[in-house]
């Protein structure tokens, strides 16, 4: 029921994050998240081998204390090639989640906040946008960017506006009908001033929780990407491209295709859980 | 008289847990009810009256609630120790209950019709006809046209829809009906229509009634008894006039005196100071004692009982022995 | 009603025929000689030239637009520059088994996912609860190719009981209808747990069990329709990914459908290709979306009621619940 | 005469797929500086739409509204800005109105920083101070509106809306979300802060019991319309319109012994979608005949008793 009133400004990040601890998902995710930043910021020192290095004496090997999960087709040492290959996932699905939510978040607030012509126009465009598949959209807006790792995470970036622009202009509708911001105008405040410091407060945070589950998604995409060969180039070690290289041996060395795919799939559960716990730590509805 | 009373709720004591808190929601709320009466339950916001009425008909929140003690004895019978399947027999049956906000109070997306029928079918082996009869013959009684019958809530105004939900209620012709604040979410003129049915139809099906409300002007239309409800537990119970007439508990006086007078001058309120106890943690002498005009160190640290007063008017106070007021 | 289904297939027109320029232009500006790619880089220039004007690729951004539309206006989707072949039928031979698995791997998705989710939410905060969040949540985390590829490697290379590639059988369709169902059933018991929790909360519920109803009447009866719209929208967008060919699963199974095709266009800039399977895409999209809404009017008698100001409400719902 | 407000003739027409609302139709009044109007009618009268289109949250449809003098339903940007803090808000749902992100002191204080007038100390002290007019406890400053009960939520919201001084509030159902005793506790301070600022109040309400103790002049709406308008005491003791004797006689009264006769309205409230000429109220009037059908007028049946209803006349002619 009713907190003891505190005397001391308490922002509302704080309130999350003290909210957060309690619930056991959030806090399993946070932990894979912090660890796999462990091996995206400091993979090379992690591990004595270098991603390119090719032992022909050792092909093929399985999981050893040399190897810890093993070597591919050409001996390369799996543990350099998924540090190295994390990196690329890790910042171009953030990266990519970010483009999405910047530029989606301002066609949705433009279209939820003035309404009218401006909602119309933007929501026919998404009717457009979200019906065409989006591996046509990023493939073909990383063919007209060029390859690259950059240009990937603007391709993915671009083609996941559709979600966000939704998302955040429905909570932007139901932000705008509260009396909060007509008391905000009724003291003349301008709907820049409105916009940023009560809708998009009050908006946020369903955004907030569909970028980290996001995030998730956007890996997943990037390992299809490479399983195809597009995305990252060639030579560069990508978790869905070593899939798609190990899935020739799997019959004989299943870890070819293990290893990548459980690392693919315990961030994507890692981001999952830790978008699953803040949608509880930022439910209003919730009094801690 | 017989030797028990229609309904008795004795020291009825009810939890609600949210995130390790405990909320002490009832805390030993007793009155009873004669057949054919009907008992005002009055109160504000959080002084659980709406949880009284649905721990009678047991339909709390499982997980969230809990009664920790208490009997509830309906013709004798204690109702908390009922079985699940006997409970089944008597809600919506014998005991039947009026939720406050119509609007919310109906399944969106099944016909009005439907719903009365459900109820009818519950407790009645009757053919599919007779029970659709039925039901449309209990839309005309509230006056909403049997024709109707298929249309969805939404097509309905506020003040038809409660007139729906008082119709569900009443389809089993229940011994005992619960109102949990049935016109509050009405307009005035509505709230009147709604309010002279609802007196209409309990004298013709000669229900007994609970009216929970916060609005004094209603309990004065309606009720025969009162019970005057703080921090979940009762601290006035009395006939209308005892209470209307001759208020003993500060809190009944006050808040007699927080309401504008709509027939002489304009005086300045004089509201109740303060706020009501936080549930999770409960002073230990009197509820009230924090904003009371009149507390004693005794109020402070003694918490008083239900005593009678004079007839059936009881007071749950110490300024009847003390002389101060009343 | 009728009327509302005719304006919104109408409206189908003017969309697909955004998607088409929307498309076309992107791929218009798109690096990637086709003529190159089809003759090889040892091509005459007269090859190239040949090759450009017998597919109008010499013309300018307005006239190819032009005549794609002209001739798609007669039916006509025009030819893959490589293979020569007709891309309507090329497309009318795939479609067929991109529907069946998107058919199929839905249908699973809600048998398996609506029970659990239901369980899940009549048995909240119980061990029950508590197993089917975390299987769903493992589930939804994982990618449904890799899921594939295990499968193969169970079931056809170490168990040896079902064939690892093909489509003539139905025995082809059971891993790839596993792999990509069992995430969306996870989606589904998520989806339909939380709404579900939503609606258990609401007056009405009480009220029905005020009446006397029993506990699985009541969820039945009352619960679980009411719950359903967040459901219905996520399988509708779903079933629409789905027509879209699932290209990585096709892949691995070997199976002819959209996905592969679509790929195949856009990986070498054949651009009647890529436009064709982008319309019968865009189009599947907007009959599901369709399919959608009326599926909500059955559901919910109160958006039926409102259909005339259904374009704002629908935009809503979507949105929210993405 | 010390006017601070003058509306007339003022109608705001909402283009629903279903017709056009008129919500305000055709609607005049003025206000005396210092002094309460009281604004009392039933849900989808436009009560709100007409608070709201005053202080111009909502643009008329046309029809002039004098603010201190100035029209200003066409006035300049820079002189409606300087207006605009004169006239100030107070509203219903105290959940609503505050911005659940933002700690009690942001909000009293956003109006200052808006403004741009007072520096940082004095918008410190200006806080204090409003905090000290409303009854807020300084332990209280950094509490978030959900942690606070309904009573205190409707304190802030007053501090906010007396942060720029205002000349004149528009209180839109202030009091009607709390309880009776949280309930007179806020029409007390509101009371004293109209003695102590001067303020002029226009105070809308479905609460008629409120509305008398606050109000010096009523004026009761019905689907957009001012059915009738007197001065508080005048309106109680002698209502004529029809719709406002059956709102009176709804009104429960605490009292165990009043008998009142009972005027009831049949059916509901009817739809303010392209309405037709005539009485608005005449299918559920009881006295309704076939001259309520033609256009009504506004009668003065006594000194500032004004009256739309054909029968008024008769009536005070003591013909019926």
């Amino acid at each position: 029921m009713k907190n003891e009133p505190s005397n001391k400004r308490r922002s509302q990040f704080s309130l999350v994050m003290r909210r957060l601890p309690k619930n056991k998902g959030a806090v399993v995710g946070l932990v894979i998240i912090a660890m796999l930043l462990v091996i995206v910021l400091f993979g090379d020192y992690l591990t004595p081998y270098d991603y390119y290095h090719q032992d022909y004496m050792n092909m093929f090997s399985f999981p050893s204390r040399a190897h810890p999960f093993g070597t591919d087709s050409f001996g390369r040492d799996i543990m350099s090639r998924i540090f190295y290959g994390a990196r690329f996932s890790f910042w171009v699905s953030v990266g990519s989640v970010i483009i999405s939510a910047i530029l989606g978040g301002i066609l949705g607030t433009v279209a939820g906040y003035y309404g009218g012509v401006a909602d119309t126009i933007i929501m026919r465009f998404l009717d457009v946008y979200q019906s065409i598949p989006g591996l046509v959209l990023c493939l073909s807006f990383s063919a007209v960017f060029g390859p690259g790792t950059f240009t990937t995470m603007a391709a993915l970036g671009i083609t996941g506006i559709g979600s966000y622009a939704r998302i955040l202009r429905g909570s932007v509708l139901q932000a705008k009908g509260n009396d909060y911001v007509e008391a905000a105008r009724a003291v003349k405040a301008s709907d820049f001033h409105i916009i940023v410091r009560h809708i998009i407060p009050n908006a946020i945070s369903p955004m907030i929780v569909s970028m980290t589950m996001g995030v998730g998604t956007d890996i997943i995409s990037i390992a299809t990407l490479g399983f195809v060969g597009m995305g990252i180039p060639s030579h560069l070690p990508e978790w869905g491209a070593m899939l798609s290289e190990g899935r020739s041996y799997m019959g004989i060395y299943p870890h070819l295709v293990l290893i990548p795919g459980i690392f693919i799939m315990i961030t994507v559960l890692s981001f999952n859980l830790f978008g699953d716990g803040l949608r509880d730590a930022m439910d209003p509805r919730l009094k801690d | 008289m017989t030797d028990h009373a229609f309904l008795e709720v004795k020291d009825l004591r009810v939890e609600y847990t949210s995130d390790k808190q405990i909320i002490h929601a009832v805390n030993g709320a007793s009155f009873s009810l004669e057949k054919g009466e009907t008992l005002g339950l009055v109160g504000e916001t959080g002084a659980g009256k709406t949880t009284i009425a649905k721990s009678i008909l047991r339909v709390l929140p499982d997980r969230a609630a809990s009664i920790r003690s208490g009997k509830i004895l309906y013709n004798g019978e204690d109702l908390l120790s009922a079985s699940e399947e006997r409970m089944r027999s008597i809600r919506g049956n014998e005991i039947a209950m009026i939720f406050q906000d119509p609007m919310t109070a109906l399944n969106p997306t099944m016909t009005v019709g439907y719903q009365i029928f459900e109820a009818i079918m519950l407790h009645n082996t009757c053919e599919k006809a007779e029970g659709k009869a039925r039901a449309e013959a209990m839309l005309e009684k509230v006056g909403i046209p049997a024709v109707r019958y298929h249309d969805y809530p939404h097509q309905f105004s506020g003040g038809m829809k409660q007139r729906v939900v008082i119709a569900m209620a009443l389809a089993c012709n229940p011994a005992l009906l619960l109102s949990d604040e049935p016109t509050t979410a009405l307009d005035v003129t509505i709230q009147a229509q709604v309010l002279d049915m609802m007196k209409d139809l309990k004298t013709e099906f000669q229900t007994s009634m609970i009216m929970i409300t916060h609005d004094l002007g209603i309990v004065a239309e309606v009720c025969d008894k009162v019970a005057v409800c703080y921090a979940g537990e009762i601290v006035e119970y009395g006939t209308m006039e005892d209470i209307f007439d001759n208020p003993l508990h500060p809190y009944t006086v006050g808040l007699f005196h927080s309401l504008p007078d709509m027939s002489g001058k304009r005086n300045r309120l004089t509201p109740i100071k303060g706020m009501m106890p936080d549930p999770v943690s409960l002073p230990e002498g009197c509820f009230f004692a924090e904003r009371c005009p009149y507390a004693t160190e005794k109020c402070r640290e003694i918490h008083p009982q239900l005593e009678k007063a004079d007839g059936e008017h009881e007071v749950r106070c110490f300024g009847k022995e003390n002389g101060k007021h009343g | 009603m009728a009327g509302y289904i005719v304006k919104r297939i109408l409206w189908l027109i003017p969309i697909t025929l955004m998607v088409i320029i929307f498309v076309y232009t992107i791929l218009f500006f798109a690096p990637g000689d086709a003529a190159r790619v089809a003759l090889g880089n040892s091509a005459s220039e007269e090859a190239i030239a040949e090759f450009n004007a017998k597919y109008g690729l010499d013309l300018g951004y307005f006239p190819r637009l032009f005549n794609y539309i002209k001739n798609l206006l007669h039916g006509d989707m025009g030819v893959s520059y490589y293979t020569h072949v007709s891309v309507s039928k090329q497309i009318a031979d795939r479609l067929p088994y991109t529907i069946l698995m998107a058919l199929l791997a839905t249908a699973f998705g809600l048998i398996v996912g609506l029970p659990m989710g239901i369980l899940a939410a009549t048995h909240q905060s119980t061990w029950i609860d508590s197993l089917a969040m975390a299987v769903t949540m493992f589930f939804s985390s994982m990618p449904s190719f890799w899921f594939a590829l295990i499968l193969v490697m169970i079931f056809s290379i170490h168990l040896k009981i079902l064939p690892a590639v093909g489509y003539e059988s139905w025995r082809n369709y059971i891993m790839p209808v596993i792999a990509i169902g069992l995430q969306l059933s996870a989606i589904v018991a998520r989806q339909s747990r939380s709404s579900m929790l939503e609606v258990i909360r609401s007056d009405y519920v009480t009220t029905a069990r005020a009446k006397g109803q029993k506990e699985s009447k009541t969820i039945t009866d009352h619960v679980l329709r009411n719950s359903m719209i967040p459901v219905v929208t996520i399988t509708g967008t779903a079933l629409a990914g789905l027509m879209g060919g699932a290209l990585l699963i096709e892949q691995i199974f070997s199976i002819p459908g959209l996905g592969t095709y679509l790929f195949g266009g856009i990986a070498s800039n054949d651009v009647p290709v890529v436009l064709g399977c982008v319309i019968v895409i865009a189009m599947f999209h907007g009959f599901l979306m369709l399919l959608v809404d009326l599926v909500y009017t059955v559901v919910d008698p109160r958006l039926k009621s409102s259909i005339i100001a259904a374009r704002a409400r629908k935009t809503n719902n979507r949105g929210v619940n993405a | 005469m010390d006017e601070i407000l003058r509306v007339e003739h003022l109608k705001k027409i909402f283009n629903t797929p279903f017709g056009d609302l008129h919500a305000v139709d055709d609607v005049s009044f003025s206000l005396e500086r210092g002094k309460t109007l009281g604004v009392v009618g039933e849900s989808g009268c436009g009560k709100s739409t007409l608070g709201r289109t005053v202080l111009q949250l909502i643009k008329p449809t046309s029809g002039s509204i004098r603010f201190n003098g100035t029209e200003i339903t066409d006035c300049s940007v820079q002189t409606w800005k300087d207006l605009r803090e004169d006239m100030q808000i107070i509203f219903q749902d105290p959940m609503s109105s505050l911005d659940p992100r933002m700690a009690v002191w942001d909000i009293i204080e956003e109006p200052l920083k808006i403004q741009k007038k007072l520096s940082k100390n004095d918008r410190y002290q200006k806080v204090r101070e409003l905090m000290d007019t409303v009854g807020i406890a300084e332990r209280i400053q950094y509490s978030y509106p959900h942690e606070l009960d309904g009573g205190r939520r409707q304190r802030i919201g007053i501090a906010r809306a007396l942060a720029l001084e205002p000349k004149f509030i528009v209180c839109d159902e202030p009091v009607s979300a709390l309880d009776v005793s949280i309930q007179a506790q806020i029409i007390n301070l509101l009371m004293d802060l109209q003695k102590e600022k001067k303020l002029s109040y226009m105070f809308i309400t479905h609460d008629l019991s409120v509305v008398k103790y606050i109000s010096d002049e009523i004026m009761v709406m019905y689907l957009g319309q001012i059915v009738e308008k007197a001065p508080s005491d005048e309106l109680f003791s002698h209502p004529v319109h029809p719709y406002t004797k059956a709102l009176l006689s709804a009104i429960p009264i605490p009292d165990a012994h009043s008998r009142r006769e009972k005027i009831r309205l049949k059916g509901e409230i009817t739809s303010p979608i392209n309405p037709k000429p005539g009485c608005r109220l005449a299918p559920r009037c009881q006295y309704a005949t076939d001259a309520c059908l033609s256009p009504q007028t506004v009668a003065e049946i006594k000194p500032n008793h004004f009256v739309n209803c054909c029968r008024a006349t008769f009536e005070n002619s003591g013909l019926l």
